[in-house]
This record gives C-alpha cells, sequence and structure tokens, in this order.
C-alpha cells in the first residue's frame, strides 16, 4: 500500500472548519448513549482551548431518524432544521458544529436542496415563519465535531500523556476507523479527506501515534439502517452487516475501532455482545472483544482524562485491555461510583470484563 | 427465533472465490459451445417454460457459470428440451446440451461420480 | 388525515415527480449495477435497487403500483452508499425515499409485511418526536424491547439517575445539557411546524391505513401506545421470505 | 501551385499523417511536437488490436512519412502564441521561434484518464492496481509481474474507468478501451499459462473491424470470463490480493472476488495541450471537452476559424485507423482551402 497516492486524495478534500464561536447542537443517540463524549467535547472546546462553544437549550432532535424512518416528511425536516438555524441567528452564531452524522449528513443535505430547488427555500422560510415566527440564514460554516477535533488534532498530541502506542513493546496500536455514512458519502466535499479515504479519523490516528488499518470492508455501512434496526424484525440486517465489517477486519487484529458517528459506535459495540450470544463469534484477539470508542471518548485518554469520566464503563465491550495497552492507570474502584463518590452496584456480564 | 426476536442472515453475494466450479467446468469440457453466450437473451425470450414460469435459460447459463449450483439444480427441471433455445441463439450455443449436461452432472455429483 | 384522490388517467412516475429528491435521485440509468455491488441491502436481502431504479425509468403504472405494495421497497438501510459511486448521478436511496413516502400517502404501504411496520416507527420514534423533543432519548429505549443492548443497557436504564449524572446529563432538568429536558415551548414549536407542514397529516394518514389493515386482519389496535396485537405483530413479525 | 506554410501542432498519428500528405501535396509544413520524440500514444503501445501489429511498426511507418525535405520538425515544443496576422498565422513555440503559416492543423491527439482520479479503485494506493498502459509496457519488458516478483494468477479487468462516468467528469465513451481490454486479456493468458481473466464491463461495445471475432475468441479459446456490472470498489486484503466488489447484474446479484492485479482501463481525454491551443485560438470546444468540429457530418476536420483545421483524436476518442483516415481527409481540407485562398 502507498501511502503517498491518499495524501494525494486528501490533499484535494480539504475544507474549512471555523476557529472558534460555534453553535453547538447535540445528538439524540450520543447524548443517550455516549453522554460523556458531548460533555468531554464541550470541556475540551471551552476550558482547554478556551473557544466560545454556545448550546442553546432550546435546540431539539433534527428529527433525521424520523426522516430516514419515513415517517417524518421532508419539507417538515427542512423546517426543524431551520429552526435550528433561526436559534443560531438569534443567539448571534455563524458556524454551527453538529455532533451527530445523520444531522450532519441531514443539514448538509437541505442545504444542497436549497442550492438546487431554490423553492424549496422559499418554501421552508415561509413555513417556519407561519409555524414559529422565526427567520433563519444559513449558517455560514458547518462542521462536524470530528472536524474540530481533526483541526485541534496537533494541539491535542502535544498535550498526549497516552498516545496510541502499547506501553510495553513501543509498537504503534493498531486502530481500525469507522466513518459514518453520512459523513461525506452523499456529499464528498464536505468531509475531511472526501469518501473513499476520509481523513477525519485516521489523521486523528496518525497524530496520536497509532497505526491506521485499512481492510476491505472499510467502506462498508455499520449496519444502522434506521428501520432495519427501529423495529425488531429487520435486525438481522444490522448485525449481519456490522458482522461482515467485523470478520473482515478480524485478522488484522485491530486494539480498537474509532468512529465519529454515535449510530455506529453504539451498533458495534453492542452487536459484538449480541453475536457473541448467538454463535459465539468474539473478533478481538486472545478471546477478547474489540473496544469501540468515540473520537471524543479517544481524545480523552490521550489526553490523560479518567476514563471512568468519560463514560468507557458504560460500554457494552469494555475497554481495559486497551487502557492497560496505552498504559493509562485507573482505578477500578472509581468505576462505578456516582458523582458523590458513592459505590453503586456492579452490572454484570459485560464483554471483557 | 431466538432470544432477541432475529438471526443473522446468509449473504446473498456470489463469492467467486469460495463457488464450486466443477460443473461448469464439465460442461465446457462436453460442450465448448457454452464459452460462446453474449447473454442476449434470445433463449430466454423464445423458452416455452420462461413463458409460463419464472424460468431463464439466460439466466440459469450464469448461474451455472459463477458455481451458484443449488439455484440451479432447483430449477432446471421447468425445461421440456423442446431445443427451441439452441435454434435461435446468434452464437451458436448448443444451450439443449448444456441442460442435459448440467443434469447428468447434478446426478453424478449425487451418486459422487463427478 | 391526507387523502389522495388518484385520477385513473394520473402516471405515478407523475406523483413520484412532485418529490423533489426523486427529481434528484432519477436521472437515467444505464444498469451497471454499482450501487447494487456495496449496497447493504442487497448483501442480505432479496433487493437490487439497479433494478428498482430501472422499473422506475420504464414509468410502467402498472409496475410502479406493484413497487408500491412490495416489501422490496422497504429493504434499503438509507445509507446513501449508492449516492456516491452512481456514474449517472442517480441516488437510489432518494428514490427509495420518494416510494416510501408515496406508498404511505396512498395507504399501499399496508400491503407488505415490512411496510405495515410504518406504525412502529411512528408509535416510538414519532412519537418520541412530540413527548421529549428527540427522536430516541436513554429513557425511552426500553430495555424488555431491546435486548440486543445487552446487561449494560438494563444497568443504565436502573441507575440512570446516577449514571448520567456522573457524565453531565440533566435528565428532568431545564438548561442546557446532555438529555436535559426540553422546554414545553420548543416541544410546542416542533408540534407546529408539523402541523404547518404535513407532519402531522402524514402520522395520521398511517394511522389512518394501520388501523384499517388491523381491523382487516382480525389484530386488536389502540390509538396510541406499542400494548396492542397490531403493534407487536408489525414490530416482531417476519414471514422468512425477505432474506436468503 | 504556389508553395503554402503550413503549421501541424502535435506529433502523434494524426499530425504525422497529415504532415507527410501535406508535404507531398507540395507544402512547407512545420511539425510542432511537446515531447522530444514523434509518435505520441502509439509509443505506450506495445501491440494494437484488433491483428496485435507492434506498436512500433506504426512509429516506423509515422516517421517514414516525414521523412521528407519540406517537413521541419520542431521536438520538445509546444505553442505559446496563435495570432492571426494579415491574411496569414503567426506561431510563437515555447523555444521562442516565430513561425508563420498559411494554414494550421491541430493534432493535439488525447491524454490518458489519470485513473487516480476513481479513488475507489485505488491507483496508485494498492499495490498490483496497474492500467491498460502500465500493462503495456510489462508487455514491453516481457514479463507480467506482481511488485514482489511473483506472477499473477487471476487478474481483473475493469471496463470503463473514467468513461461513463458522470463523477469522473466524463459522459462519452472512449470506444478503444473494451476491444483494449479483450486484447490485453487474451495477451496475459498468452503469457501466464492458465491464467484466470474477468473482465467487468457495462456494455461490450465491439464496434469496430474484427473486434466482436476477437471478442469471440477470448471466449471460445482463451477462456476469458466477461461479467457483466461495473466494479464498484477495489480494497486490499491482509494477503495482499485485491477485493473486487461489483454487481453481476445478469444474475441480479452482488459479486466478489479476490485477485492478483487489477488492471484499469484507462479511457481518453481531450489533452491539456489540446485545451491550451483551444484557449489561445478561441476554438470551440464540445460539452465532452475535445475540440467540436464545424459540422458533425460534413466539417468533421473544419474548426469555427477559418484556416484552422483538426486532425486525429483531438475532436473525439479514435483508432488509428480512424486517425489516420481522419488526418488524411484534413489534409484534403488544408490543400481545398489553399487552393481557395489564392
Amino acid at each position: 500500500m502507498k501511502k503517498d497516492g491518499k495524501k494525494q486524495i486528501w490533499s484535494e478534500y480539504q475544507k474549512e472548519i471555523a476557529d472558534d464561536h460555534f453553535f453547538y447542537v447535540r445528538s439524540c443517540i450520543r447524548q443517550s448513549f455516549f453522554p460523556g463524549s458531548e460533555q468531554f467535547f464541550l470541556h475540551f472546546m471551552r476550558n482547554v482551548l478556551g473557544k466560545d462553544v454556545f448550546e442553546n437549550p432550546s435546540h431539539t432532535t433534527c428529527t433525521g431518524i424520523g426522516y430516514h424512518g419515513d415517517i417524518v416528511p421532508f419539507s417538515t425536516i427542512m423546517t426543524v432544521v431551520a429552526r435550528h438555524f433561526a436559534l443560531m441567528k438569534e443567539s448571534g452564531y455563524k458556524n454551527i458544529a453538529i455532533s451527530c452524522v445523520t444531522s450532519f449528513g441531514i443539514y448538509t443535505e437541505i442545504i444542497e436542496t436549497w442550492k438546487h430547488f431554490p423553492q424549496e427555500l422559499e418554501k421552508t422560510r415561509e413555513y417556519l415563519l407561519k409555524a414559529t415566527g422565526r427567520e433563519f440564514d444559513i449558517p455560514e460554516n458547518m462542521a462536524h465535531t470530528s472536524d474540530i477535533i481533526y483541526k485541534f488534532r496537533d494541539e491535542i498530541a502535544e498535550m498526549a500523556k497516552h498516545p496510541l502506542i502499547n506501553a510495553e513493546t513501543g509498537e504503534p496500536l493498531k486502530v481500525v476507523e469507522h466513518i459514518g455514512c453520512h459523513y461525506s458519502k452523499m456529499f464528498p466535499r464536505s468531509g475531511i479527506g472526501g469518501a473513499e479515504f476520509p481523513h477525519v479519523l485516521s489523521g486523528l490516528i496518525e497524530a496520536w501515534g497509532g497505526e491506521v488499518i485499512d481492510y476491505p470492508e472499510r467502506r462498508h455501512c455499520c449496519g444502522f439502517g434506521f428501520r432495519q434496526y427501529l423495529v425488531q424484525a429487520n435486525r438481522g440486517y444490522s448485525i449481519s452487516n456490522t458482522v461482515k465489517k467485523f470478520e473482515s477486519m478480524e485478522p488484522y487484529k485491530p486494539d480498537l475501532v474509532l468512529t465519529n458517528c454515535p449510530g455506529c459506535n453504539m451498533f458495534m459495540d453492542k452487536w459484538q455482545y449480541t453475536v457473541r450470544e448467538m454463535d459465539g463469534s468474539v473478533y478481538g484477539a486472545n478471546g477478547e472483544s474489540i473496544p469501540v470508542l468515540t473520537y471524543e471518548e479517544l481524545a480523552g485518554l490521550v489526553m490523560g482524562y479518567n476514563p471512568w469520566d468519560l463514560g468507557l464503563q458504560y460500554h457494552m465491550v469494555q475497554s481495559e485491555p486497551l487502557l492497560r495497552k496505552m498504559g493509562v492507570e485507573y482505578d477500578e474502584k472509581d468505576k462505578y461510583r456516582t458523582k458523590a463518590g458513592k459505590q453503586m452496584p456492579l452490572p454484570q456480564n459485560l464483554l471483557n470484563a | 427465533m431466538d432470544k432477541f426476536g432475529f438471526t443473522l442472515s446468509k449473504a446473498r453475494v456470489i463469492d467467486l472465490d469460495s463457488n464450486d466450479r466443477s460443473i461448469a467446468e464439465y460442461i465446457l469440457r462436453n460442450e465448448p459451445s457454452f464459452s460462446l453466450c453474449i447473454e442476449c437473451g434470445c433463449c430466454a425470450s423464445t423458452c416455452t417454460a420462461g413463458t409460463y414460469t419464472p424460468f431463464s435459460l439466460r439466466e440459469l447459463q450464469i448461474l451455472l457459470k459463477r458455481g451458484e449450483n443449488e439455484k440451479v439444480r432447483t430449477n432446471i427441471g421447468k425445461c421440456m428440451l423442446c431445443g427451441k433455445c439452441s435454434l435461435v441463439c446468434p452464437r451458436g450455443v448448443n444451450t439443449r446440451n448444456i441442460i442435459e449436461l448440467a443434469k447428468k452432472a447434478f446426478k453424478n455429483q449425487e451418486t459422487h461420480a463427478i | 388525515m391526507l387523502i389522495i384522490s388518484l385520477n385513473l388517467m394520473e402516471s405515478y412516475y407523475d406523483l413520484l415527480m412532485q418529490d423533489v429528491r426523486f427529481e434528484e435521485g432519477l436521472k437515467a440509468c444505464m444498469n451497471c449495477g454499482v450501487c447494487t455491488a456495496i449496497c447493504p441491502a442487497a448483501e442480505f436481502y432479496h433487493y437490487d435497487p439497479r433494478k428498482i431504479v430501472d422499473t422506475l425509468q420504464s414509468k410502467d403504472n402498472d409496475k410502479i403500483i406493484s413497487l408500491l405494495k412490495s416489501e422490496e421497497i422497504w429493504y434499503c438501510g438509507e445509507c446513501m452508499s449508492c449516492k456516491l459511486r452512481c456514474p449517472r448521478g442517480n441516488t437510489p436511496g432518494l428514490v427509495i425515499m420518494a416510494l416510501r413516502t408515496l406508498s404511505q400517502k396512498l395507504g399501499y404501504f399496508t400491503e407488505s409485511e415490512k411496510g405495515r411496520q410504518q406504525l412502529a416507527i411512528k408509535r416510538t420514534i414519532g412519537e418520541n418526536i412530540f413527548k421529549y423533543g428527540y427522536c430516541v432519548a436513554a429513557y425511552a429505549v426500553n430495555p424488555e424491547m431491546h435486548p440486543e443492548q445487552g446487561p449494560v443497557w438494563n444497568y443504565i436504564i436502573e441507575h440512570s439517575k446516577e449514571v448520567y449524572e456522573r457524565l453531565g446529563g440533566r435528565i428532568d432538568e431545564l438548561g442546557a445539557g446532555p438529555l436535559r429536558k426540553i422546554d414545553e415551548g420548543a416541544k410546542e414549536e416542533l408540534k407546529k411546524i408539523f402541523d404547518v407542514t404535513g407532519g402531522t397529516d402524514f402520522f395520521n394518514t398511517i394511522e389512518a391505513h394501520s388501523r384499517k389493515k388491523a381491523s382487516e386482519m382480525g389484530l386488536q389496535f389502540d390509538n396510541n401506545g406499542i400494548d396492542n396485537e397490531y403493534f407487536v405483530e408489525v414490530f416482531t413479525a417476519n414471514n422468512n421470505t425477505h432474506t436468503a | 501551385m504556389m508553395t503554402n506554410n503550413v503549421i501541424v501542432i502535435g506529433g502523434g498519428t494524426a499530425g504525422m499523417e497529415v504532415a507527410g500528405q501535406l508535404a507531398r501535396q507540395g507544402c512547407r509544413v512545420t511539425l510542432v511536437e511537446k515531447n522530444p520524440e514523434t509518435g505520441g500514444n502509439v509509443n505506450n503501445w506495445h501491440h494494437l488490436f484488433p491483428d496485435r501489429r507492434a506498436g512500433k511498426e506504426v512509429i516506423q511507418y509515422l516517421r517514414s512519412q516525414i521523412d521528407h525535405t519540406a517537413i521541419t520538425l520542431i521536438t520538445g515544443n509546444t505553442i505559446s502564441g496563435l495570432r492571426h496576422d494579415n491574411g496569414s498565422f503567426l506561431i510563437n513555440t515555447s523555444g521562442g521561434d516565430t513561425i508563420a503559416a498559411d494554414a494550421v492543423v491541430v493534432a493535439t491527439g488525447f491524454d490518458l484518464f489519470r485513473s487516480e482520479r476513481k479513488e475507489e479503485y485505488g491507483y496508485h494506493i494498492y499495490d498490483n492496481v496497474i492500467t491498460s498502459a502500465d500493462l503495456e509496457e510489462m508487455f514491453r519488458e516481457g514479463e507480467v509481474r506482481l511488485t514482489n516478483g511473483n506472477i499473477p494468477q487471476t487478474i481483473g479487468i475493469v471496463h470503463c474507468v473514467g468513461s461513463r462516468d458522470e463523477k469522473a467528469g466524463n459522459l462519452y465513451c472512449s470506444k478503444l478501451c473494451c476491444i483494449t481490454a479483450v486484447k490485453q486479456a487474451i495477451e496475459i493468458t498468452e503469457y501466464i499459462k492458465d491464467a484466470r481473466v474477468y473482465c467487468f464491463y457495462m456494455d461490450m461495445r465491439m464496434g469496430g473491424a474484427m473486434y466482436e471475432e476477437i471478442y469471440r475468441e477470448a471466449q471460445e479459446k482463451y477462456g476469458v470470463n466477461f461479467i457483466r456490472g461495473k466494479v464498484s470498489e477495489v480494497s486490499e486484503t491482509i494477503d495482499h490480493k485485491l477485493l473486487l466488489k461489483a454487481e453481476d447484474t445478469l444474475a441480479g446479484r452482488p459479486v466478489k472476488l479476490k485477485v492478483d492485479m487489477i488492471v484499469l482501463m484507462a479511457g481518453m481525454e481531450m489533452s491539456e495541450g489540446g485545451i491550451e491551443v483551444s484557449e489561445m485560438a478561441g476554438l470551440n470546444r464540445g460539452a465532452n471537452r475535445f475540440f467540436a468540429p464545424a459540422d458533425n457530418h460534413f466539417g468533421s476536420n473544419l474548426s469555427n476559424r477559418k484556416g484552422i483545421f483538426y486532425a486525429g483524436s483531438c475532436t473525439a476518442p479514435m483508432n488509428i485507423t480512424e486517425t489516420i483516415s481522419h488526418a488524411r481527409a484534413a489534409a484534403a481540407e488544408v490543400i481545398d482551402y489553399l487552393k481557395e485562398k489564392i
């Protein structure tokens, strides 16, 4: 494999990412399943880098899961997104930072639609005004929050306490990156590095000392498939696609999977449990499952934050094998404590535990 | 159905690396015109069986070549061996003989003679 | 409820064309198959996006009606990988979305097992939007309906207050933060947006056709919630003809 | 007939042929070629379809065509200026010469599509993904080898790389790649005994003399496999093989295949040199970016500017036979024009 070819592609897909003053919109799935990730992002931006990131409490779901579950009409979601743009305008912001990849894809698709079909933009303005009395501007700069971490990856590398290097052997850790389909497959120009060889996560891995694994099913969907997971009868589609990916990455013995999409992160984590229950399959080395981390969680680990404040204990696949490799010192007793320090009961039957 | 209410699915992809193409090779040895098909579909459109049932001689030949033998085995009996397919083929493929050979190969396979 | 009266002479193709996603998604297909090659649905379902696009470009009314009533239009997972590759600039995924929308507007979705599932999505994700202001929220992901989430999810839901508190969550609290309670004003605006843009009508359409189908199938149907025979049926039924 | 000066831009097949024809009709010809050597793209082709004549033979023929006292050959030079002045053209070369001419023939040919632009095929990323031109180079060297020195056993040939593809910016068919694929598939099986070759095509466009017959031969005699489906993506496996994914559209199902080597049938594009000339001289181009002839049926050698003519594949993809015919027709048009001018 020749690295230069990839570098050439990356150089052709660079996008402008604002430096400061972000209007932040949360992700339904990320805040439910990985709330520590969103909180780390905000902490890092505000307290470590000293940036201005504003969260308007009145913003809601973008209704994206409903839209891709085909119960929310296109006009409706365009107007819900327009309301977020209105809140942004009212709060005095021009740069939007989006936590969810489904949302990011939707915002991108809607803005592109407005470019190609100006009548849809006009209709949306009318709808929003009629429903809420609000008016909006299209953001000047739109970034997924993984884009923003990418922008500041070298700053994180400089502060790194635990680079992606096996503390015992000195070898780089082998990292599988998984990019949410809606990050750049619809609009390759909207993603760092494009859609075939995205750089948004591989750039983090390289900057933090790890080795990126390029395996045959790298570009394949995690298997979410919206309705294919939301309805129980369809979940065979979802898990089968995830299994296809894990079978493909297994020979490379990855130390972790890194994702930028909250849905992908959840599925690649949880399906490892389900498939083990179904047929006993385990995809990591030494009979272990492969930890699946968000980019915020990984940034936090690299910077030396307490893994239990990042929420790693609330994944199905426990991350201790990774923590040991990275040389992260962790307090087993602190793992299931409340904020006030009270011991909670211990969960049973987690993977790698 | 297990405790989750769903199960793993089998992939539909044609995997040319693992598929068994011994039947196709057997046919090719005995009927070289098998290689000449250009997928025009004349055989399928003239086929009596294909008119009344979802049976395509064109597809059947492709499936044989790809080693998707099970799908052929379960369908091949629909052919009535009238031979019109061979008559209309612009490349002179002896489709009728291909069917006969495939049937023979399946039968031999069943009796472990291939 | 939304009523579309269909002139017998009207073409379904033209109806689809009224959806900008259809206009954007279907230009001219040359049947190269790059979409099907990498489609996660084609990998496991009896599904071929190329064939669907080809059928549509025939503009054959009868074939389009069959599609609108079919299982296959519900197999796509909307990952949109097809858009990236198509050498003719088509997006089969967008075409599917337009088909699904029309199938629901016309009530054809209840003709297929997979189509009937729309009620389940409306009753879960759809209701969440109005109730919480989120499509998905931790407290709405019932471990009983999601055994695949594993024991960690049971644990999180059992101890949700403590778990989310440590990670910055603000369940039941107003103001910024993860899983914060969304204020009534914002939810009211969301509801009004649905009313004005046809979202509410669309929900009602799904409900009305589902109610009718439940009665045809002799299944108990409640106007709300998930504890009724029809919901359980559409959420769990699998006749095992969809995959290989 | 008065002696007329004609400048021919481009010293490939079309340029050399038209220069030779014009010289024999009494014109003084200046032939400007950007490369140090004449011959253009044919230099890269070891053997040619349909009869596998050596590319060298065509080069020899073309060089003999321009071996004429009335032809001045300037190699290693591009055109840096072109203007019309008092009934004649004044052309500046990058070497600093200014040449006056009564007529200009543009024969800037084509560039091979840069296959790395189809990112999903991994050219310049994955080892052993090569182009049709790279394979000709291997044929010339007499060995088809993988980067590790081994001989490939399974080879995938990908048709339509950069052709018929909106994402590559080219809606047209390059016309020569299908027959090139068939020719190269046959040659591979000749170089490597028992090699399994798979061609992934959308349509087999076998529209030239002897093409269909060669296609049939590839199936019948050489056992080349043809699968109807455009390759969607290529990836590398842990054992350094290449995984191809397509749809077997005639079976209606996805298909995958591991191969040792992939050959990309790179299409033809308007040359960069041609684009420069078109901008310099104000010549019209079509949506496909090639020069747009004044008339598709009766004036395929005529441009939108009087006195400037086209020869060869700068107007559309053409094979060598067609290029030579087109160049001869261009010579006839130039002679007619010069006669009328007098």
